[in-house]
């Protein structure tokens, strides 16, 4: 094979949606501004050209309406909708029919019903966009039985994972963290499935394992890179899905390392980097030589001014200092 | 509708439909209050000539939206009585293998998709079904059932907005039994019908006697046939009466002996329509009685097989929650 | 409504509302195509005829809730425009301490409840001011404002049906321009005027031509004063236009520049209003003419005041939390 | 003082409620049957009788309406309501009220509002009320920075933590077990407050400790009694708030008992259980000489038939088990 081509994250996720969408004439698109506008970050960018009205639809705003209506057309095995909720702040309007209903049908229903869809959001800090259009909130969903939960870090993961996503026949939250959208990378023009479950590890290491998700897997490569040049090896692993989660890989490289930072842009508490601290308290104690750090934001809504949000933001400063504070 | 226009199969089954129903109903009262029935559990007795007008015009390939308050539109739409009581009882041979119960029994096969314990929460089903229905080029429909207090859910306005703009082939049915729990509906919304609500989605608006059966065929046929023809949704008011409490173990604080008493004996759906089925030589009294027998036993059978089913085990507990198998693992075994 | 009816002080204050309004839009347009104002920043040019004309009944002590564009609104209640600059630049002595930004401008001392990131989110709020109000015995009135697109959403519809249930003293002003972000009104709803819909909750709706400011005072003072009366709610439609993009940076590709151009040459309502001051006489141009001249100058000083004001520190940042001190933590230091 | 009258949790609650409305006319009470019914479980009966329908209002089935409203009476200073959510299992209805809205006003008007509100709401499993009557989803609540949350285990906790928690400037989202309701306990007449952020050893011990809330502090309890037995000595924390979090005293018991086992009844991941392993993990690592254990429900929604759902809820025996695992 010749050199791959570099896209963008963006890009990665337009051509996963534009092949399920030339595969299967089930696969629709639905959301606020995806079709002339090409959705708010360009994601969904010329398929509403491509595939017209009815399968690139326009949404009024409606969220709890049109995402339920997602589940519904997805519970008859007529349709598999891929719904854009365009910021992942919003999802309080519609959390009823993510987490009481479309998580819980095919249990309740006795394993009879499939739910094929898929749920896309963005989530991040960073633009200054403020408390209700930054946050991170993987960690409602994961909590949650019920729902697959995504959140891919290179364009590579997110065209791979989102083919899968949308293959899969359960309800699945895809998240797209909007600082990745403009970064490039290599990513193979012909389709391809990522299994979801399998974490990747994005740098092998030895001293530290640092677990991170998304925007944080490059902050921890550039604090791994930086802790380099000191002599740390670290390792870091991106879970990439979710749930489920590949706990196995987590804990083998806690096992060669001994010590655990995770690093997560949600809130401290009840949260994704808790939850990893937590499988490393209750299934890797004995191999852990040091207390397990975690590098969260503080407590509080996300800030609006550039001054303040960036140190709500955990930088790859904080990442390193965590480091060295448990070597 | 004058009843001589509605094929005698048609009304056969109406009755039938309200007598299986009324039977089950009143047997699984007997059942919850011996403590074979846990749960929640609302009854839709006093309400059955609605699931039975509505479900007279809908086919298999149709679908349904239901509520807390489901039996009703299950066993109309063509459910299992025996899956829904084993259901109803906890066990494994329930339609949800025991783990929906009462407010979440769910047929797929019959396009049941399901009861739901939120209230307003299915009615967006209803509205995607539709959508599927009217991509794929197919002729069925989707009947949302919810009740008056749902009216004032977000997922109502969204729901008709959506279907209104996109002229979909759904029917929204809004059974007003004058109650939201203890709430009067007079004090939980103030207009006259909430048929009107329709308008403000400029969409046709039906308020009916839900008592009636023929008079539920009536608005229902013409609006699943419109919706059939593509012409889009129309909301339909059922004015009805419950005649038990909100759920079993309700003590029904909020409304008088006498007022219940009212309804049961003049307004009792079957009653009404046994009175026409018999004026108009239409069936004989014996005929009739036959349909209760039968039901009867059908009933007695499904209590039957329910206790006889065994329970679910722990094995169960954790199965049922995704359908693709992927790698990785749901994290519980700490 | 003639305007010789209308005092001429007021008329006076409804010019110079819009044209600070006007002003400040379009100062902060260039601000933040050079980087000082950072996020998401949606403007209010065009549709200033609204806040004016709604705002000229208010007082200190009623209140209202606002939207993601929201500086017109604050701007008309009476907020002051200095400390909402260094808000928009991210100051340490903006309105929210650099912690709001454009999208949560607040001003809870002249009853400014905040402008909202969440489309719709703030109509309920607006309703429980009103419940407050009336609790409390007072002759305020609470005021919703919200756009065509938030009447779609479910908090729309519940707060309607509250505050008529209620009848609370609270209007609802649907700002109409036309557009969802890139989605026209007629796509996302489908009735003549959103304002219909008032009657599916037994109030008063009224449609409203926006760009004419003698027309929605005339409408908003029969409705905030039926509400002082304690009449309950009304929902005023005012169909306007934005002159900009949905946001700064929007490349506006769903409508073209002939419709955009059209409408700031036919229907800009400080123009409109400007010429009846002058056809009937009421105003000199030189007066006016101050105002503009008046209306720069604080604009001006309020930029040089965000330009020179301090930005927050990290101190700054874990404050304000929480209003009542407690034992126990913020877990956040691991 | 004489004998402490028994009353039941929900009488303690009726109690606080009455109080604090006797005292400031301000405080109203909202929610779905709240009035004439005296709400679902009984917890407000005889004050809509006493304070009329004004004050104690039954609302429509509007749970982002009438949230909404609560929110921005509180904002306004004009009033402090107490608003009923019949089942916690209905946050995802109203969720962008509480969390986006409640939550944030404060921090993001830069301190300048107060929201005194309280939302009373229910939680547990154990009636066969299924998957979405039965959650305990506290984590999401926790989750979100904005919000205090309180758990009661025991009457007088319950009574205390209400009247503390109405009197308190910030919204209070307080979570009532359903299996608590009918327990009595002690409970003096007069009015007495529980400051929040104060965790209470509900029993004391040396060999192991044991953080639970609510229903599983019973639960904890039983199974401390069985271990006694076997001379097994357990301490049992219960932090009543959940936010802030007392975590001094947490830490403190870790350091005398150098063991830990987590109790709770919300879903397993993203959870409280995995919140205070990870305080463990990071806070308390030199203490712990065995792994942390957490016992939780499995990854399920929560099914209806009684005999799966004993198995979902964590029970005594399940508690007894992680302990001994752990010695
Ligand atoms: C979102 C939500 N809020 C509240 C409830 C509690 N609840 C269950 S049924 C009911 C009343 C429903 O009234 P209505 O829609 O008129 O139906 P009915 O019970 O009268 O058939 C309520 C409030 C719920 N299940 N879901
Ligand atoms: C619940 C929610 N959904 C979607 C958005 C994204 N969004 C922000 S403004 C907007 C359009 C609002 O349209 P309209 O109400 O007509 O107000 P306008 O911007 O035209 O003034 C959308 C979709 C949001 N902020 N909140
Ligand atoms: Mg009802
Ligand atoms: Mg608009």
């Amino acid at each position: 094979m010749a050199m791959v081509r570099e896209i963008t994250f963006a890009q990665a996720i337009n051509e996963a949606l534009d092949y399920e969408m030339s595969k299967d004439e089930k696969v629709i698109i639905m959301g606020e501004d995806v079709g002339r506008y090409g959705g708010i970050f360009g994601a969904t960018a010329g398929l509403y050209e491509k595939y017209g009205p009815e399968r690139v639809r326009d949404t009024p705003i409606s969220e709890a309406g049109f995402i339920g209506a997602a589940i519904g057309a997805a519970a008859t095995g007529l349709l598999r909708p891929v719904v854009e909720l365009m910021f992942i702040d919003f999802l309080g309007v519609t959390f009823d029919q993510i987490f009481n209903q479309a998580a819980k049908m095919r249990y309740m229903f006795g394993g009879k019903a499939k739910i094929p869809m898929v749920l896309r959001t963005t989530c991040g800090a960073g633009f200054a966009a403020a408390a209700q259009h930054s946050q991170s909130l993987h960690a409602l969903f994961i909590h949650v039985p019920g729902l697959k939960v995504i959140m891919p870090s290179t364009p590579y993961d997110a065209k791979g994972l989102l083919i899968a996503s949308i293959e899969d026949d359960d309800p699945v939250v895809f998240i797209e963290h909007k600082g990745l959208y403009g970064i490039k990378g290599p990513v193979p023009e012909e389709p391809y499935s990522i299994p979801l479950g399998e974490a990747d590890i994005k740098k092998e290491g030895k001293d530290v394992t640092i677990v991170a998700t998304a925007a944080m897997v490059h902050k921890a490569l550039e604090a791994a890179k930086k802790l380099k040049e000191e002599g740390i090896s670290v390792e870091v692993v991106d879970p990439r899905t979710l749930v489920p989660l590949d706990v196995d890989t987590i804990v083998n490289s806690i096992k060669k390392t001994g010590r655990l930072v995770v690093v997560d842009e949600g809130y401290p508490r009840c949260s994704f980097a808790t939850d990893i601290a937590a499988i490393a308290a209750s299934k890797a104690f004995e191999y852990l030589k040091a207390p397990v750090k975690l590098v969260t934001p503080p407590a509080t809504p996300i800030p609006f001014s550039p001054a303040l949000e960036k140190e709500w933001i955990p930088s790859a400063e904080k990442i390193e200092k965590a480091v060295k504070e448990i070597l | 509708m004058p009843v001589e226009e509605i094929p005698k199969e048609t009304l056969l089954w109406m009755y039938e439909t309200m007598v299986r129903i009324r039977l089950h109903e009143e047997r699984v009262a007997e059942l919850f209050a011996q403590g074979k029935v846990p749960g929640f559990v609302h009854l839709y007795s006093g309400e059955e000539a609605i699931a039975a007008g509505v479900m007279a015009h809908l086919r298999k390939d149709d679908f349904i939206t239901s509520t807390h308050r489901g039996h009703g539109h299950y066993i109309a739409k063509g459910g299992d009585i025996k899956a829904s009581m084993a259901e109803l009882f906890g066990k494994k041979t329930g339609s949800c293998k025991g783990k929906g119960g009462s407010m979440h029994i769910a047929d797929l096969d019959v396009g049941e998709l399901g009861a739901n314990g939120i209230v307003g929460g299915g009615i967006p089903h209803a509205v995607g079904a539709a959508l599927g229905i009217k991509l794929n080029g197919l002729e069925s429909v989707a009947v949302a059932f919810f009740g008056d207090g749902a009216a004032n859910q977000g997922t109502f306005h969204e729901s008709l907005n959506l279907a209104s703009i996109w002229k979909l082939p759904v029917v929204f049915v809004c059974e007003n039994n004058q109650y939201q729990i203890s709430l009067p509906a007079k004090e939980h919304t103030n207009v006259k019908d909430i048929a009107e609500r329709a308008k403000a989605y400029g969409i046709p608006g039906v308020a009916v006697d839900g008592q009636d059966v023929l008079a539920v065929y009536e608005v229902a046929k013409e609006a699943i046939e419109r919706a059939r023809r593509g012409e889009g949704p129309t909301l339909i008011e059922v004015k009805t009466y419950r005649f038990r409490g909100h759920f079993e173990g309700d003590p029904q604080v909020y409304r008088s002996k006498e007022e219940i008493k009212w309804w049961k004996e003049n307004k009792d759906p079957i009653k009404i329509f046994e009175k026409i089925l018999l004026e108009k030589g239409i069936f004989t009294k014996e005929e009739l009685e036959k349909v209760w027998e039968k039901a009867r036993k059908e009933i007695e059978g499904a209590v039957k097989f329910a206790e006889e089913s065994p329970w679910p085990t722990k094995e169960d507990l954790t199965e049922d929650v995704f359908s693709t198998p992927t790698k990785g693992v749901l994290v519980w075994q700490w």
